[in-house]
């Protein structure tokens, strides 16, 4: 089964949440990744997220295999949104269920930060001002 | 001569102008073939700060390219 | 304007994220508290939630008041169900919508331990034996 | 005497089998009140894990009961 998946349509979180419902678990946490209007200071009109759909699928898989080893956890998943995004639209979604409040926010938390860090997936924002730039974390190391 | 094929991403795909190309490389390893590549396409990136993959999965720059191989270079990811 | 409800009907949590949604938010955190089927090592075949509906809405408001002044959020909701709920129904809903994901996980977290601890609604659980008991943390003390 | 309304909740409305009641009192205070109740009733619970409200609001235990108000006896809660 897999856990960890990559759309070019719109997020749907319902089919998402149903496939995590368990007589066992008391506790669900979920985050959402929002395309917000600024970044650092620009104004942002948009964003283009672009992967490496083979890479990201297999890293995303293994990423939450991890998440059910280090946490007390029932099940979790995973889904990002990859093409043209407008203001306010779902970039990325979690949802974690468990038996208990902490293992869930701990999860939910670590499959988020880790998605950012290791899923070859690549975001570029276009600004208000008309110029684009795909942003990458260490830039600065780079020049 | 190893022939490749070499697909780019973000700023990479940008910069090369191009998602992937067909490749004829006599570097012995993949750092060898990335510095051949950046010289061609004045790649900002020193490969110290990429990641490499071969077929779909993490690779080491070590590693010698394999005629057919599907190799790609992987700038500092953003998504989320 | 009411940030904290309570409601004898299921949680519907659509409307609510939806009143959550603001172009400056770039994270978004919620909590669903679900019943499961067990508690304690005890069979649970479902609960009865009480409230004392006047004084939990007023302290439900006044923490939603407290989390935006202590947390760098957009907003926030919670809503409480109260009646008789079945194995897998939401019990608890909270959302929260920040700049920044930090921000969005700490106060969604908070916001359902202080619901947890101040609120006054109680909560009875039916046991698969027959056996029904209102839960009260502190129990052991009061002996 | 000054007369009351009482709510209970939870166990302490399972012991007292109503949800709440009219009340005459000579207590001075509201944890004089709640002693009273509490002997009725054989209440488990000692006034110090409870709080106690009075219209609505959370009120102290040395408040004197004042004639009409609605007193609502809070054991540790459980919501969530």
């Amino acid at each position: 089964m897999s856990r960890f998946s990559i759309t070019a349509e719109a997020i749907e979180t319902a089919p998402l949440r149903g496939q995590l419902l368990d007589a066992r678990a008391g506790a669900f946490a979920s985050f959402e990744g929002w395309v917000r209007d600024h970044n650092e200071g620009q104004s942002v009109s948009g964003l283009h997220y672009q992967a490496y759909a083979e890479l990201a699928l297999a890293e995303g898989e293994k990423l939450l295999d991890e998440a059910l080893a280090l946490f007390d956890i029932v099940d979790a998943r995973c889904v990002h949104r990859v093409g043209e995004l407008s203001i306010g639209e779902m970039a990325v979604w979690v949802g974690v269920s468990a038996g208990h409040r902490d293992a869930a926010f701990a999860a939910c938390r670590w499959i988020i930060d880790e998605t950012k860090l290791r899923v070859p997936i690549w975001k570029q924002e276009r600004y208000v001002s008309g110029v684009e730039a795909w942003l990458h974390p260490t830039v600065a190391a780079a020049e | 001569m190893t022939g490749v094929q070499v697909l780019y991403f973000a700023s990479l795909r940008q910069a090369a102008g191009v998602e992937g190309e067909a490749v004829q490389t006599a570097a012995s390893d993949l750092a060898g073939l990335y510095a051949e590549l950046r010289t061609r396409h004045g790649f900002a990136w020193d490969s110290a700060h990429l990641r490499v993959a071969v077929d779909g999965a993490f690779a080491r720059w070590e590693d010698a390219p394999a005629e057919g191989a599907q190799i790609a270079f992987i700038p500092p990811v953003s998504g989320g």
